[in-house]
């Protein structure tokens, strides 16, 4: 195709239309990560499609120049995977906030890990209900209190990197909203990757959430102003699982993952948990003769002859 | 002499996992093959092992559409069948011995003391578990007595093919075909036992039984198709291109599912067995906004689940999904495997707010075929959801037919697509304002025809947009497309009418009812009576008008419907003003039999008001 | 002088984020203080810092009930509250000032070089600026600028109070009771702008402003309360003795739950943040069986996801729970913040299958609260889900008003309940049959009424059975209840007439504009018109029989609605058979102004049809 | 009361009503050890709520004799939860399928371990969906193919005790349906517990899952008749966290408890995997002063002086 030939800009990727997040939300560095990715991947616009969930990261979507799904709240995944199954060729990456993923939609959250589709998901982490003004999240901490919440949060937060470890998915990672070029590079690893790419990207919310704030991620509140977050792979930290036959190193790479996650406070890390490179839902579709090469999308499925199916019937 | 006068209705009943269904539907068949024509329906209990079943097959020589409440062959494989669990603190069922005719006859296990408390019936005990080991003595196998405990089944139905004399070779023919592959080895025994029975009926029994096959005429040169609505859809599904399938197990709709699952490599689908109805809706809704025609399957309790996914679809114009409602009895989880007619209601209206979605209602296998072929096509024209609302008797009932009439099926229609020019998408609006509202679409992948879309209110780019001036602009763009639809689909899809244009007496129905409809009907022609019959099929958008001017020329109007309210009757009379006063529903979990129907059609002409036409079926 | 000449109208416009929330609310509580009768509401988008919004603050001398559509006050603190935001591809609004009237005044940004493009205005260019920093170097907070940025909405609002002639001091007062606790260190600078704005009036403009309070009596003695619908509900629930409320966050509901949340401590109920509303129902109805009352508040997209907890809620007989609907644009995600009425069909019928559940729409505040109130009364005494069918509109609009009317309302009731003997629970049956269908209830730890209960349809101890005969009773049993709230419920809660028996017109509608009809009634009578108004208040059970005599009787029928479609001229239909050929309908998101309706009024009077009543507001 | 005085036998747990499991369904080993277990603590079957989901495991509380909560399927716990929270002073049980829990009802399953409501929830595993006559469910493995199914399984399984750590779960264990005695005894010590305890119940469904059989889980089809399952305490587990203020500890033992959940196959463990103290949501919503010790429902909170809230308005 003529677009095979063409080299896309990062304004390529940029849809004409002025965001209304609130100045210095951290959406606007996820959205950039997003953009550049595609770009680095070189990924033509319109082979893209980017489903959201409904809240302030519901809307990222329309920021971009790609074919963009802003969906239903919580649904995003089950969208995501009926897109993606229907037009394989397509790069499809599902954008949502954390109470959209974790809270409403945890049922689809942990059951797309069972599926392994070749999509990548990217979890607006800012531990509140940013859209409905500030309301705790599942991520947020027990006993926490942000300037929107009238008191301390009365439900535990959930750790999302051991969920989707249990869940199954098969590259899990963390990134942090406001270091768009190591955000940029995990979102292209994840594209990258055959399989569900798992991103939870912790994200400030400067008009709701002044706990976790970009101060306190970088460590600025500190004498010594040490960033908390590190990354994993600076720490000599390996992910990916060498042999995924080995059901040996793939427990032992899944329970360092959940080591991992568990570290929060002083030190947080960021980067790539855990990979390994298990078939597709696509690949165990194709694997049963079931799905071809050409999209379902893009065959042609209406020259059916059925009559075997009628004989069959006497 | 009128239908319930000819044909002969066979029932065998038993516990649930005993077996039953089989032993029915290979009689079913092997009737069939020997030219008759069969209507064949099981009624059963939300459990997997235990409680009672019955299986009803009705033979005749002309297709029918309805079960018989008389019994004229009685085969039952336990006591309940016979007595029901009156034993219960809260009995479900009295039985069937007292469904059983005059003269009509009950084959049952020599063991029970059966005393059946009228001396009209012709019994017919026979040793099903002597003659089980008798079979298995002959091949060596009776250490397996326990195994082979479900050729009691063949036992009972070829001792009762005997009394009604049906040929041998016939039956054992269809038997035969049960054993296919793995499971060939057993099908000696079974062969065997069903020559022991038979031979023991004409053994020890005269052959004087009065109902007999011989008095229908047969066609064995033209053997009809035995077919089920789940079948009938999923071919017609299969026919109109379906790309995609979502579904999450739910019965009645399951059988549709799963027969879609077998055939997905052949065709080249996909069927997706989701986490819940939710996740089967948006799924859908994913695909179809990819470009493949999608469906999902489901009853009640799933379809209630979908709401929230119909209204996004509808909301986002996507050119899809059609949503299959197998409708069972509700409310909640309500009655699992029975029938009602009672979500029409909610299908019109399954969500908050005001969308455009289509709704069609097909009351006979034939129009199973139509509709859920012209759904796809309805679905990408008008670009919203299309809902067939079926129910558990059109998904389950074996009925014969000539054919599913694929062959008159009009051609695929996709809709309007845009073609880009360049390869930037600055003039195309995904939501573009048209004369029809109807806006061309593109499929991710295209370029130059990038689009967004939301389920909040959006301007034609598919950006939201909160402007009063665009809001009333697009609200009335997605509500236009239900007018050209409602000018487009044909009208014989709209309802039917059937019978003299002149009738004493017009009945009003819907979906699977029909059946009943018109096989009571026939007989009270045959009987004197002038009555004829609308079936209304679209519910959304309601031929308001077109029914309008027919029912307010009707002399006398009678609502027929399997719901406790009305359901039909409420949609008529808010679309015309129409109320409809005389009224024969049932909600008691079975469809009506012909009896039921036609003994409250009488008592609806007589008089106004509501009857209530149950005769309490097991 | 009819309301609209006798009135003013206040608005403020500016960014979402930037306090012109504050400074209305402000305004309207000093003019309340003042004597004067208010009616207040913000217009804004679901957005959290950027987008317009703004807010009216209407005064009168007599309680208003809707929003007017022209202006005689703008304040504004950008450019798009005056000229809207025209330079998109696709504007939302033309911003206010064209809204203006004749002599109006607007009060905006000096920096901003205004051309209004018509001469009939009085400007009002306010250094907001300056006036901040002079405020600011008094207290040598100049450094803070950025931080105290919003104080700009007081210098505009007190410099708009000076134009209209409203005391300093009085407004002081109100600002001053805004900075308690740990803002009140701010006070002062907002104070001293206060003062420098009202100064900058005075001294750079003549005191020659055409719309004076003064026009307006004022009645300072007895203070009326100024409440919102969202307030009134909370109350009455509080009262009726609330004591489970689960909730997902969602506009406008939102605003409910946060009020409930904070006085959990002092009355000793549990308010829950469910992680979804299907979560949210399935609390609300295992705390009803638990035996406390109990609710849940959403909106559309929440309901549809409450839908299939209702049908259970019903099925199972629950005492509740009361779930509160506070419509806004729909459908699926629509317009999160905006006015719609188009929930009415759904919240009749939100569920798979046949169930009886209530449905009541208040119209105003006494009514929200009483039908918040009943509602529990009505769901423990009839064993059934209530839904009580509100609005954005109803929800964030502040009305003045004498009362809450809560002395006259009934005792509560909790309905019937079994008292065991013995200790065993031999003979209780949760779901015995009854005269009236409703069955003496026990709730969970009672010695000897140990009861079981499913979704699936069972006997009257609670047990699965699919028996015929149950079945039939069972359904007939839960719908009977339908018929005897039909019987009990009080005339005033199910329908109100308002104005002259014998009018020419009659007018319909149902719920919050309820508020407009009556102020554009109340001006059409004014000017001589006779016409009376039909408000439906139970919309299930439906008071057909009612009803129809009524609507029988009328000369002629105008059905209003803030919908596409018309609905509750769509239920009325079904029910009476009427069908109402004038409506007055709009469905762009915002609520009537007075205006728009009376016009509505007017040309549906002069002939039949549909008129959509939008000016298009921002 | 009276009731204290009073001794239950086994029977008054019973309900007389006959049950429509299939023969030899694991099942009834589950709702033995259930009656097993209130005998042994002796709670008044008044004062006990058995809530479940659709299925065939749904069924249970019709065979109990204590208040019975059929309730919808996926939605046991929620329902349980607002139960609980009306009268806490209920011992309520919540049970339901594996397609119920971790299928439809997985959002429900994740969300209610971040709230330690008391309550204890007990899953019928049996990797299919009985009643909808045997589908995988989600804990069928990969590949695995029943005789009810006609193709292999192409979703993989999911981990429920790694599930139920990640949520936040304090009480994790998992016990085998036809080990009654076992059970009863894990059955007895959730109940024990104070805050939400989970009990995954791998439980044989002759009918329909004849890869996972009585047979199996006994070794029997093993040349030396060893059996699969072991029990933790006999191994010298030890899941308890003996300090709980002790985040260290806390983790360790999580780990601990996720590590042992990855046993499957040749080594099956069944026991408690972990348990922890922590305040549960009662105690939070004492903590706040809402709550208060008599239960709302046995509360008069129909006498309210509402004027505060109405002079507010003025
Ligand atoms: C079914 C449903 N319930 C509730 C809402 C209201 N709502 C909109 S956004 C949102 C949550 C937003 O929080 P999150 O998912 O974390 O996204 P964020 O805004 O923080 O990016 C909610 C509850 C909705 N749109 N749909
Ligand atoms: C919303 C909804 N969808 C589908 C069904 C049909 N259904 C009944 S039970 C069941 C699954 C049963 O499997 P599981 O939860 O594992 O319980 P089991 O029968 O195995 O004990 C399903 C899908 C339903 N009742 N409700
Ligand atoms: S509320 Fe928070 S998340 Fe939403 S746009 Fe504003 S800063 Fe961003
Ligand atoms: S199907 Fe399986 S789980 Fe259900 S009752 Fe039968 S054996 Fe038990
Ligand atoms: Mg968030
Ligand atoms: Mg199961």
């Amino acid at each position: 195709m003529a677009t095979k030939l063409k080299v896309y800009e990062v304004k390529d990727y940029r849809a004409d239309i002025d965001s209304d997040w609130c100045p210095g939300c951290g959406d606007f560095g996820i959205l950039a990560a997003i953009q550049q990715a595609l770009y680095k991947l070189q990924i033509p616009p319109h082979r893209v499609a980017v489903c959201s969930g409904i809240g302030c990261s519901g809307k990222t979507p329309h920021y971009l120049r790609a074919y963009g799904f802003h969906t239903l709240h919580g649904r995003v995944l089950p969208f995501a995977a009926g897109l993606k199954l229907a037009n394989h060729g397509l790069t499809v990456i599902a954008v949502g906030g954390d109470g959209d993923g974790y809270g409403i939609g945890a049922g689809y959250f942990i059951n797309a890990g069972r599926r392994n589709i070749d999509f990548t998901y990217i979890v607006f982490n800012n531990e509140v209900y940013g859209l409905t003004k500030g309301q705790a999240a599942p991520t947020l901490p027990q006993g926490a209190k942000t300037k929107s919440m009238p008191e301390a949060n009365i439900q535990q937060g959930l750790n999302p990197i051991v969920l989707a470890i249990g869940a199954g998915y098969t590259f899990v990672a963390r990134g942090f909203a406001l270091d768009v070029k190591h955000l940029s590079e995990l979102i292209a690893r994840g594209i990258a990757h055959r399989g569900s790419a798992f991103i939870d990207v912790l994200q400030t919310c400067p008009t709701y959430n002044d706990i976790h704030t970009k101060e306190w991620y970088l460590g600025l509140d500190r004498p010594e102003k040490r960033p908390r977050l590190y990354k994993l792979e600076e720490a000599g930290f390996d992910p990916v699982v060498a042999n995924p036959e080995d059901p040996e190193e793939v427990r032992a790479k899944q329970l360092a993952a959940i080591t991992k996650s568990y570290e929060w406070g002083e030190r947080i890390p960021i980067g790539v948990f855990y990979q390994v490179k298990l078939p597709t839902f696509e690949d165990r579709l194709r694997e049963k003769g079931i799905l071809g090469e050409i999209p379902l999308a893009e065959a042609d499925l209406f020259r059916r002859d059925v009559t075997e199916l009628i004989e069959a019937l006497r | 002499m009128t239908s319930t006068e000819r044909d002969i209705n066979w029932v065998i009943g038993g516990p649930q996992g005993s077996g039953i269904n089989v032993a029915a539907e290979t009689f079913a068949k092997a009737l069939v093959r020997a030219g008759y024509r069969v209507y064949a329906a099981i009624e059963y209990h939300s459990n997997i092992m235990g409680k009672h079943s019955y299986y009803r097959v009705r033979i005749s020589d002309a297709d029918r559409r309805s079960p018989l409440g008389r019994v004229h062959v009685l085969v039952s494989l336990d006591e309940e069948t016979l007595l029901g669990d009156t034993h219960h603190e809260f009995p479900a069922h009295r039985g069937h011995l007292h469904e059983v005719v005059p003269g009509g006859a009950v084959v049952f296990d020599a063991r029970i003391g059966l005393n059946p408390g009228r001396d009209d019936l012709k019994l017919y005990p026979i040793p099903y578990a002597e003659l089980l080991e008798l079979a298995l003595m002959e091949f060596g196998r009776q250490a397996e007595r326990h195994r082979f405990r479900v050729v009691q089944n063949v036992i009972a139905l070829s001792a009762s093919a005997a009394v009604l004399g049906f040929e041998l070779s016939a039956l054992k023919e269809a038997i035969l075909e049960g054993f296919k592959g793995r499971r060939a080895e057993a099908a000696g025994i079974n062969l065997r036992a069903a020559e022991l029975a038979y031979e023991y009926i004409k053994t020890h029994f005269a052959d004087d039984f009065g109902y007999r096959l011989s008095g229908l005429n047969r066609r064995p040169e033209r053997r009809p198709l035995l077919v089920r609505g789940v079948q009938a859809a999923a071919i017609a599904k299969i026919k109109a291109g379906l790309g995609f399938q979502s579904y999450y197990p739910i019965s009645p709709a399951t059988d549709e599912n799963v027969y879609l699952e077998a055939q997905q490599r052949k065709y080249g689908f996909v069927v997706v067995q989701a986490e819940d109805e939710v996740a089967a809706i948006n799924m859908a809704v994913g695909a179809a906004h990819a470009g493949v025609r999608a469906a999902t399957s489901t009853s009640g309790p799933g379809f209630t689940l979908m709401a929230e996914g119909i209204g996004f679809a509808s909301m986002t114009e996507a050119p899809g999904p059609v949503v299959f409602l197998w409708q069972r009895g509700g409310p909640s989880t309500g009655l699992p495997t029975r029938q009602e007619q009672a979500d029409l209601r909610f299908a019109l209206q399954p969500a908050h707010g005001e969308f455009s979605h289509l709704v069609v209602a097909p009351g006979d296998i034939e129009e199973v075929v139509f509709d859920s072929y012209m759904a796809f096509n309805w679905a990408e024209r008008y670009q919203l959801p299309v809902i067939v609302l079926l129910d558990r008797h059109l998904a389950g009932a074996y009925v014969t037919a000539e054919s599913l009439g694929l062959e008159a099926l009009p051609p695929v229609d996709r809709g309007l697509f845009y073609q880009p020019e360049g390869t930037s998408e600055g003039d195309y609006f995904r939501y573009a304002f048209t004369e029809t509202g109807i806006s061309p679409r593109t499929v991710p992948g295209t370029e130059g025809g990038i689009f967004w879309t939301t389920s909040d209110e959006h301007d034609p780019r598919g950006h939201i947009t909160e402007g009063a001036e665009n809001r009333l602009k697009m609200v009335a763009k997605r509500m236009k497309k239900l007018d050209v639809a409602a000018r487009e689909i044909p009208p014989q899809a709209k309802f039917k009418v059937y019978g003299p244009a002149d009738a004493d007496f017009t009945v009003i129905g819907w979906g699977s009812t029909k059946g009943a409809i018109l096989d009571a009907l026939e007989e009270l022609r045959a009987e004197g009576h002038k009555v004829n019959f609308v079936q209304v099929r679209l519910m959304r958008p309601f031929p308001a008008e077109e029914l309008k001017g027919l029912l307010s020329r009707a002399k006398n109007l009678i609502l027929v419907e399997e719901n406790y309210t009305g359901q039909l009757g409420a949609l008529i009379c808010e679309q015309t003003g129409i109320s409809i006063t005389r009224r024969v529903l049932k909600w008691d979990g079975r469809p009506f039999t012909q009896e039921e129907l036609k003994e409250g059609l009488l008592k609806a002409m007589v008089a106004e008001g509501t009857v209530l036409a149950s005769h309490l079926q097991g």
